[in-house]
């Protein structure tokens, strides 16, 4: 297992009106070559923020970094000049944006939007950016790309502009692909389709994709490792099948829990009752305190440190720590290997 | 981490009360309260606020304060510099200036927000029954909205002028006279997007009264685009006027509007430069301070801004 | 489309009715006729003047000549000036406006966009500020004042450029400033807050991610989206300069239609009155109406909308 | 990225700076299109060029002091109405006519009445026909000769009911049978014009007319050249071949509005005496920039006659010695409408009149070095005038003038009076004067009503005033000319005040052949008014004007007038 | 689950079309025809633009039906005509909305809002009783009584759906329809507002007509479940029903492209995946109109709507695949096409 990418201790903070938002704090995890790595968390975990920090997208100011370091190829990512940070945006990393409604400019061909980059970084001529366009078009499954590229976005269904977003990306043959909840602003046959896409296109070009996200199905479907976050933090990491099938941290149970199941009837679903902690003050201990039923004296005063579980597994929660009592996993957040409704 | 050393106790179960992770922390505030609290941050449109409420004090008091009125004639004494008894000097016949000035800005201030006032009026009135019954009323109403904005302003503006008797009331109805077209769209747009958000609909979803609607909902709504849009009518229309003074067709003396006042002043530029300056400076304060508050009160009063 | 057209020329036309009988009324009810003079005519030539100009005609028939008049924009010879065909007084005072207006959108136009976007992507910092501020004086100073004060600076203090008359292009430069100022601070602001609002869109972050430069970013992704409230307020702009050339003319003694309609205006000069009118309002209406269609032409999501049915 | 931004402004700047550079190198061409459009070959913008081709010749020529560039530049203010001798009714048309026609006579540089187009004169016994002989090398700018028919048709012409717009017909009223043809449809045969042959002109008045002389010299009396324009009804539109004079001066191109170019008429009978070579008439309405145009030497003359200084500029001019004034033979005044209370009493008109501060006024407000006036007929034309009937600012004897008539109303105290003028600097600014003063002495409120020229004429002319401001300038240099203004109710008397012993006064002078008699029946006539007092006299007009030192000889008439005949620029 | 089978709602061939222009009309929702049982909750599931919203609002009353027929109780509810009927529809029936930032009007106090039903009609006499009203609604959606005085922007966005709750149950309504109720609510927060409309569906006998486009949360909620596209009824059958053997092939690619979120199912599902996207409704596809996507589109398809008909009790359908009117040959392709769709 090789690593592509390595984020340590990041920390990104926001100025809003009067307070400091910290969106992220001390946030570490790597991203293997090949490999899908899903980050999961609830809106205003800081999921898309560290999404962001990768490409360092982050505007500043409002935003900050306040500390840590991404490690690409060796390099710190934090400390290169906006110069450099313009030639590997596209070319080895890239990214894809929730809303593919606004995520395309409106007043340019799909042509020019996918050609802006392979003339940046591959140094083709016009004539053959746009032929690459096509084919492009082509590989993500666009009908005929020849008439569609010559269109503006306006023109293009929420699907195929999603498809059009994937096709820049991709331009380059970029190492790692950022998929920011991709899907999320798509109807469900849609996302069904650029989940298949988004597969297909891995298997071809070995491309490393985050994929941020807070459908839990979509990260079964497609993630080969998971990120837990909440509160700015990650609570859990691990593969996809520890995540879903040994979760240690509460809050990734809560998160099964709260799923609803095909196959079973359940009269309640598992709650996470609350709402998420306010990121201007975040709590002095674990994130997720004051939701969670397993919440001992300690962690209202100290976060809980990484603790490994396995090789590839590690979750940041007290209840890991010998001293704790013994907690299992509620019953809500087991899934089970199988599924009835498979058609 | 530096941790302390844990205890037992630390592993014990934290007592939570259930209504604690629904706490609301920090004082309720209201939409008014905070757009308040978020324009007091704009230091320049605060700024504008204090200005414009000394302008008005002094609009009141500023002719008594300097022991002259604005309307003695000092044939003897005219065209004087400023000085100790004549604070901005005196005008071609005499007058104090800064007595005019004062008085000049009752003017134009009462030309502002009379044409804001009339504005708002017709505006709203229109713009609000065109929005909320929609269909055919709307049709009409925009319609001759539509057409009367193609009407070109200024030319009616000074036809009107120069047919209708000159006074104050005939320049401050014809400065009105398509203005609250722009309002009308304004409240329109607002109320037909007002009109069909959830919370007018769960409110007729309720079975309440149209009356209602517009009471409780859709005017407490609009009501912040339409403050904004009064604030940048106010100076808009004291503008006009000093364009209209400079055409001969403003506000006819004896009465002085700032905008009389420097366009009588103009010519006098090189010779009296402070009958200029004063009235000249004073307009564009108060464009200043009108529009920084406007631009203050749209930033506050954005629903996307918070 | 064409149906788009027709609906708005449907309603130019409603508004040019409505103006042209305005007038009319408003000119009827007028006091003061256009014979009046320093010395008092005589009433049998008085008398006579009314005959030969058709004020003796019953109101309605006055009106419907005037109206057909209007259509096919012959407005026959002004009052006060003998003998000239209002048509020949529009022909040839428009192009001095036409010069000037045109001068002056440029002006406006180039350093207000210019001006915005220093302020936009200087966000909050002191080019921001300087730019704002500049735009807020811009604003906040008549047009008239403007104009004296450009006078007294460049013409009589500085002696660069002369003080009035329209001979030369150095002659064309203070008015078309002057008349500028206040579109351009207005362009400036707009265009400040159009490109902030562009600049934080998520397609900017796309165009961001594919690597381009801040440059390329700024000017190829964000102008043209940016731009679009600014194309939009091209018509109302028109309207300002058009309107604006009434005191610069003056101010400047240059003989542009707006000059025309002031004094036409002061010397109860009907048919002049009338055929500026019209002309004006033809002239802003159709320049707000191409204003319009302009903006489909750079908005590509316009053209379509009005064209339903594709996929 | 702080550099990168100035560093595009300055590339933005650069490109205007080369867009602008490109527009520059059209504009010329885009101006001559104007020249050529009003019909002109030559392009004015030019007129440096000719001068230099002129330099050698002029100079050699005179070699006296004179300047080597003969050109003038002066404002005019706004576009002439109207360059037809016939149709024109205003000053501006005739600041131009005076300079490119020329009557029988004209009033010269002393204000006397001198041959012009007519070599001689004789007058009959009666004072009733006069008969003009015109001078063999009088000649039209085309050539042709200028002829008494010229002269026949011209004023018939005016004379026509059918021709509209002759709004100083009456001026022609004097002839015989003039008016009768005018308004009542009498034969144009009937009237007392007849050219004897191509060079005598016979003219037979309605009764003997002292200043008919004055009258031939101007405008509307003016020939125009039969042959050219007979039939063609736009000539004097625009300057064409058609447009033909006889003045001094050629019209040379007329850009509507913008300028008018005059110049020296070569085939001028007296053209030695003209020295002028180019006069650009220029058309400025805002008497501000073209004080600035004086100041940065783009005009010669600035301020009356044909433009105006802005008041507010009037002291430091003063004050510098720049300001040049001349009596102009005109009256500014308050009429009162006799009709209304409580103006109907003359001892409330004595009041109010002698309650203002004429010399605060002249010398505070409008500052030309107006003289107060106390009387009717202005000094230029009268020195006793400068005297007056009353003593001006008398607010002792006005009081009592004001209790009298308060009592004769059988008022407590005199309600408040509306003081109305035309829309106006310079009169907004003396009626808030005399507001403030008619407030101060009286104890009056006085409400100020402006209108617009137009309707105030009407308001005027319908009484719907009580107090209001009118002036007038006269016409030709004579005493008849104000005072015959109230002889009757309407036309220009907006009073209501008719006098019957007055108007006897003045028919009598009509017919008073010996000037001192005639000028005795006038006076009496003018004491009438002044006892009566339905107009408070406020000052006689000035003329104020700049002019450039090297100006000379450059007339400027007490009618009104400006005469370029003489004037001259002298070497710097 | 068992319930009466007693129709609270009749909805009979119900049309709503919207005129764009001239010559475009939106025909959102073009003829359906379903019951709605007392105290039953009737899912109502469709990809954004099917038209299930505009359906909800007909039934409301917020929409004039175009054509077609909404019986309530046995009253017909778009020929109400005195003031006093339509209080009593709007008593008896009430909305819950999709957008909780959108739905309560920021200028009021979530007393007033909670309340404004209870003054529409007059339901207290003292505002003290309102007052206490007001405390027992919060109380009942689980929010504090101090909460009453605040303004809707301080509360998060489940908070807020609840207070929405709170103001559909003041005026004691029989129907509730929910229309996207939890759609814009993070993962944890849907449970808890899905878990309180069933105890308040349990407790108050409630009815409910559930609007969504998450099948898992619909199934999970309803009772019985009707699928829309195109302004169409595809289907209606009871929710485990529907989810064991859909019959539509739109049900089955629906159900088939929700991710589930069990990474070892999803790997082994093979999933339908339907092409392209759905058509506009303003010139929706004649004949049947799924048949543009559908995979087993037939001739006759495009020629003839296919007929809404109880396939199997209580299990409505309207597909030509269940139409005897087509011949054997043609049945045999067909079954063989659905038998390799099924894994």
């Amino acid at each position: 297992m090789s690593k592509l990418l390595e984020v340590k201790n990041l920390s990104v903070s926001f100025d809003t009106y009067g307070a400091e938002v910290k969106a992220v704090r001390d946030v570490s995890f790597q991203l293997n070559k090949k490999e899908t790595l899903a980050i999961v968390g609830e809106s205003g975990s800081g999921k898309s923020v560290t999404a962001q920090s990768v490409m360092r997208l982050v505007p500043t100011p409002p935003g900050k970094f306040v500390g840590g370091e991404i490690r690409y190829n060796e390099e710190n990512l934090l400390q290169k000049t906006e110069k450099q940070m313009e030639s590997i945006r596209g070319k080895e990393i890239s990214m894809i944006f929730q809303d593919p409604m606004t995520s395309l400019n409106p007043t340019m061909t799909i042509g020019k939007q996918i050609a802006e980059g392979l003339i940046k970084h591959q140094n083709m001529s016009k004539k053959e950016a746009h032929l690459r366009g096509i084919q492009l078009l082509k590989l993500v499954g666009i009908p005929t790309p020849e008439v569609r590229i010559k269109q503006y976005p306006h023109q293009y269904s929420g699907g195929m502009r999603q498809r059009a977003m994937i096709a820049i990306a991709l331009s380059c043959n970029p190492k790692i692909l950022i998929a920011d909840e991709p899907t999320t602003a798509l109807d469900v046959t849609i996302q069904a389709q650029i989940l298949e896409l988004m597969r297909q296109i891995q298997e071809e070009t070995g491309t490393a994709i985050i994929l941020i996200t807070h459908d839990l199905g979509v990260v079964a479907n497609t993630a080969s490792r998971v990120a837990v976050m909440y509160g700015g933090k990650i609570v859990e990491t691990g593969t996809v099948d520890e995540i879903f099938y040994e979760p240690k941290h509460p809050y990734t149970w809560g998160l099964l829990g709260s799923m609803p199941k095909l196959d079973t009837e359940q009269e309640e679903l598992q709650v996470i009752p609350g709402s998420p902690p306010d990121l201007a003050e975040p709590p002095k201990g674990c994130p997720f305190v004051a939701r969670c039923p397993y919440a001992m004296n300690v962690c209202s005063d100290y976060m809980p440190a990484y603790t490994s579980v396995s090789s590839t597994h590690e979750a940041a929660c007290w209840l890991i720590d010998a001293r704790a009592p013994k907690v299992d996993i509620p019953e809500s957040a087991i899934v089970e290997g199988k599924d009835i409704y498979v058609i | 981490m530096e941790h302390r050393q844990l205890k037992k106790i630390d592993f014990e179960p934290l007592q939570l009360k259930q209504s604690e992770a629904e706490k609301i922390v920090g004082e309720s505030t209201s939409y008014w309260k905070d757009a308040w609290r978020r324009f007091r941050k704009n230091k320049l449109a605060f700024l504008g606020i204090v200005i414009i409420l000394l302008l008005g004090i002094m609009a009141i008091i500023g002719g008594p304060i300097s022991g002259q009125n604005y309307y003695e004639n000092r044939l003897l004494e005219a065209n004087q510099p400023p000085s100790a008894e004549h604070w901005f000097g005196t005008d071609n016949l005499g007058r104090d200036v800064f007595a005019r000035t004062w008085y000049g800005a009752q003017i134009s201030l009462f030309i502002g927000l009379m044409a804001a006032l009339i504005d708002l009026v017709i505006g709203v009135i229109w713009g609000a029954v065109a929005g909320f019954f929609g269909g055919k009323v709307d049709e009409i109403l925009m319609r001759i909205a539509d057409v009367l904005y193609g009407v070109p302003y200024l030319l009616v503006v000074i036809l009107l002028l120069v047919v209708l008797p000159q006074n104050l009331w005939t320049l401050i109805i014809a400065m009105t006279i398509t203005g609250w077209i722009n309002m009308a769209r304004i409240v329109r747009g607002q109320v037909i997007q007002l009109r069909s958000e959830e919370f007018v609909m769960a409110s007729r979803s309720l079975g309440a009264s149209n009356g209602r609607l517009l009471v409780r909902h859709l005017i407490p709504n609009t009501l912040g685009p339409i403050l904004v849009t009064l604030t940048l009518t106010i100076p808009s229309a004291i503008f006009t006027e000093s364009f209209l003074s400079f055409l001969g067709i403003g506000v006819q003396a004896p009465l002085a509007s700032w905008g009389t006042m420097s366009s009588d002043a103009l010519p006098a530029l090189q010779y009296y430069p402070n009958q200029l300056f004063f009235p000249a400076v004073f307009i564009c304060i108060t464009m200043l301070a009108f529009n920084v508050v406007g631009d203050g009160m749209r930033d506050a009063l954005d629903p996307n801004e918070r | 489309m064409v149906k788009y057209l027709l609906k708005r020329i449907g309603y130019i036309i409603l508004s040019l009715f409505l103006i042209v009988t305005v007038t009319f009324i408003l000119m009827k009810a007028a006091p003061g006729g256009p014979f009046a003079s320093e010395r008092a005519l005589t009433p049998a030539i008085e008398a006579q003047m009314n005959e030969a100009y058709g004020f003796n005609d019953p109101i309605h028939e006055q009106y419907f000549t005037y109206l057909i008049n209007a259509f096919t924009f012959d407005f026959g010879p002004s009052f006060k000036y003998v003998g000239q065909e209002v048509t020949e007084i529009i022909g040839r005072s428009f192009p001095y406006s036409l010069i000037l207006g045109l001068e002056a959108i440029f002006i406006a136009i180039s350093f207000g966009v210019l001006l915005g976007v220093l302020a936009a992507v200087q966000h909050n910092k002191f080019g921001d500020y300087m730019a704002m501020v500049i735009a807020v004086l811009g604003i906040s100073v008549p047009s008239f004042i403007m104009a004296a004060v450009l006078q007294y600076i460049f013409a009589i203090y500085l002696q660069v450029l002369p003080i009035a008359r329209f001979e030369s292009f150095a002659h064309t430069i203070l008015p078309a400033i002057a008349l500028a100022t206040t579109p351009l601070a207005f362009i400036a602001r707009l265009m400040r807050s159009s490109m902030i609002d562009v600049l934080n869109r998520d397609y900017i972050k796309t165009a961001k991610s594919k690597g381009l430069s801040e440059r390329v970013v700024t000017y190829k992704h964000a102008l043209r989206n940016a731009i679009l409230p600014v194309v939009s307020y091209l018509g109302p702009l028109v309207v300002t300069i058009l309107t604006g050339s009434f005191v610069i003319e003056k101010i400047f003694g240059i003989p542009g239609l707006g000059s025309e309609f002031v004094v036409s205006v002061t010397n109860r000069d009907y048919t002049v009155i009338m055929g500026t009118t019209v002309f004006f309002s033809v002239l802003l209406l159709f320049s707000i109406l191409i204003v319009d269609l302009l903006y489909g032409l750079i908005d590509p999501r316009i053209k379509v909308t009005s064209k339903e049915g594709d996929k | 990225m702080k550099w990168k931004s100035w560093s595009l402004l300055l590339t933005l700047l650069l490109a205007l700076g080369v867009l602008l550079a490109a527009c520059s190198g059209d504009e010329p061409a885009e101006s001559e299109d104007d020249g050529t459009e009003e019909g002109n070959t030559e392009e004015p913008a030019e007129s440096e060029d000719t001068e230099g081709t002129e330099e050698d010749t002029e100079a050699s020529a005179s070699g006296d002091g004179l300047a080597a560039d003969q050109t003038f530049d002066i404002n005019i203010r706004t576009e002439p109405p109207s360059l037809h001798p016939g149709l024109a009714s205003d000053t501006t048309s005739g600041a131009v006519l005076y300079q490119i026609f020329e009557g029988l006579m004209r009033i010269n540089q002393d204000g006397e009445v001198e041959e012009a187009m007519a070599e001689s004169y004789d007058v009959s016994d009666d004072l009733l026909t006069y008969t003009f002989h015109i001078r063999e090398d009088a000649v039209w700018s085309n050539g042709d000769p200028v002829t008494a028919g010229d002269f026949e048709y011209a004023w018939k012409w005016v004379l026509n009911p059918d021709n509209a717009d002759t709004d100083y017909a009456y001026q022609l009223y004097v002839i015989k049978g003039a008016q009768a043809a005018k308004e009542e449809g009498a034969s144009s045969d009937d009237i007392g014009v007849t050219a004897i042959d191509e060079k005598t002109l016979e003219v037979i008045l309605e009764q003997p007319t002292p200043y008919f002389l004055d009258l031939t010299a101007f405008y509307t009396y003016y020939p125009v050249n039969q042959k050219v324009v007979e039939g063609a009804t736009d000539w004097a539109l625009n300057v064409t071949d058609t447009y033909v004079t006889n003045g001094p001066f050629l019209i040379e191109s007329w850009a509507h509005k913008d300028q008018i170019v005059l110049k020296k008429n070569p085939e001028y009978w007296d053209a030695d005496t003209v020295k002028l070579e180019t006069i650009n008439m220029y058309m400025i309405d805002d008497e501000n920039t073209s004080l600035e145009m004086f100041n940065s030497g783009e005009l010669d003359w600035a301020g009356d006659p044909t433009d105006a200084l802005p008041l507010s500029a009037i002291p430091s001019l003063k004050a510098d010695g720049s300001l040049n004034i001349s009596p102009l033979a005109g009256v500014y005044y308050y009429a009162f409408n006799t009709e209304v209370e409580p103006f109907n009493n003359v001892n409330i008109r004595k009041a109010f009149a002698l309650a203002i501060n004429r010399e605060g006024i002249v010398q505070s407000v409008t500052q030309r070095e107006e003289i107060p006036a106390m009387a009717l007929v202005p000094p230029s034309i009268w020195e006793e005038s400068e005297e007056g009937y009353f003593k001006d600012n008398d607010v002792e004897t006005a009081k009592e003038y004001l209790a009298t008539g308060l009592e004769e109303l059988g008022l407590e105290e005199l309600p408040a009076i509306s003081l109305s003028y035309n829309t106006s600097e310079a009169h907004a600014a003396i009626a808030q004067a005399v507001q403030d003063m008619w407030r101060q002495n009286l104890g009056v409120e006085v409400t100020l009503n402006n209108e617009e020229w137009n309707v105030y004429l009407d308001s005027m002319s319908a009484g719907n005033f009580q107090t209001g401001r009118m002036g007038w300038l006269a016409d030709f240099n004579d005493a008849i000319n104000f005072i015959e203004l109230f002889q009757s109710v309407g036309g220009n008397n907006y009073t209501n005040w008719e006098s019957e012993e007055y108007s006897n006064l003045i028919e009598q002078s009509r017919t008073e052949t010996d000037p001192d008699a005639r000028k005795e029946i006038l006076r009496e006539a003018e004491a009438i008014f002044m006892e009566d007092l339905p107009i408070a006299p406020i000052y006689f007009y000035t003329n104020a004007w700049l002019s450039k030192d090297f100006v000379k000889d450059l007339e400027v008439s007490p009618l009104g007038g400006v005469q370029f005949k003489w004037a001259y620029l002298a070497e710097e | 689950m068992s319930y009466e089978k007693e129709k609270l709602l009749e909805i009979k061939d119900l049309k709503k079309h919207f005129k764009l222009d001239r010559n475009s009309v939106l025909k959102a929702v073009d003829g359906i025809t379903f019951d709605i049982y007392k105290g039953e909750a009737f899912g109502l599931v469709g990809e954004s633009g099917c038209g299930k919203s505009t359906a909800g609002r007909a039934i409301m009353r917020l929409y004039g039906a175009t054509e077609g027929k909404v019986t309530f109780d046995g009253e017909d509810v778009h020929q109400a005509k005195s003031k006093k009927q339509l209080k009593a529809f709007n008593r008896s029936m009430q909305m819950i909305f999709q957008d909780p930032y959108a739905s309560l009007n920021p200028r009021m106090t979530v007393k007033d809002i909670i309340a404004e039903g209870i003054d529409i009609h007059g339901l207290i006499k003292s505002s003290k009783e309102r007052t206490i009203r007001v405390n027992e609604l919060l109380e009942i959606v689980g929010l504090n009584k101090d909460h009453g005085n605040r303004y809707p922007h301080e509360f998060s966005g489940g908070q807020r759906q609840r207070i929405g709750i709170a103001r559909a149950l003041a005026v004691s309504p029989e129907f509730i329809v929910a229309d996207e109720p939890i759609s814009a609510l993070d993962v944890s927060i849907q449970a808890q507002v899905v878990n309180l409309l069933k105890r308040l569906q349990r407790e108050h006998g409630l009815t409910y007509l559930f609007i969504a486009h998450d099948l898992s949360m619909v199934k999970h909620i309803s009772d019985r479940v009707g699928v829309m596209y195109l302004g169409k009824i595809a289907e209606i059958a009871k929710s485990d029903e529907l989810y064991r053997e859909p019959l539509h092939p739109y049900t089955k690619a629906l159900i088939s492209a929700i991710p589930i979120a069990n990474p070892r199912v999803e790997r082994s599902r093979e999933r339908i995946i339907l092409e392209g996207d759905v058509p506009s409704p303003v010139n929706p596809p004649s004949g049947c109109r799924f048949r543009t996507r559908c995979p087993l589109a037939m001739d006759v398809c495009a020629k003839v709507e296919p007929t809404w008909q109880e396939y199997k009790q209580e299990h409505w359908v309207a597909c030509h695949v269940y139409d005897d009117n087509y011949n054997e040959e043609y049945k045999n392709r067909v079954n063989k096409k659905i038998e390799n769709l099924q894994v």
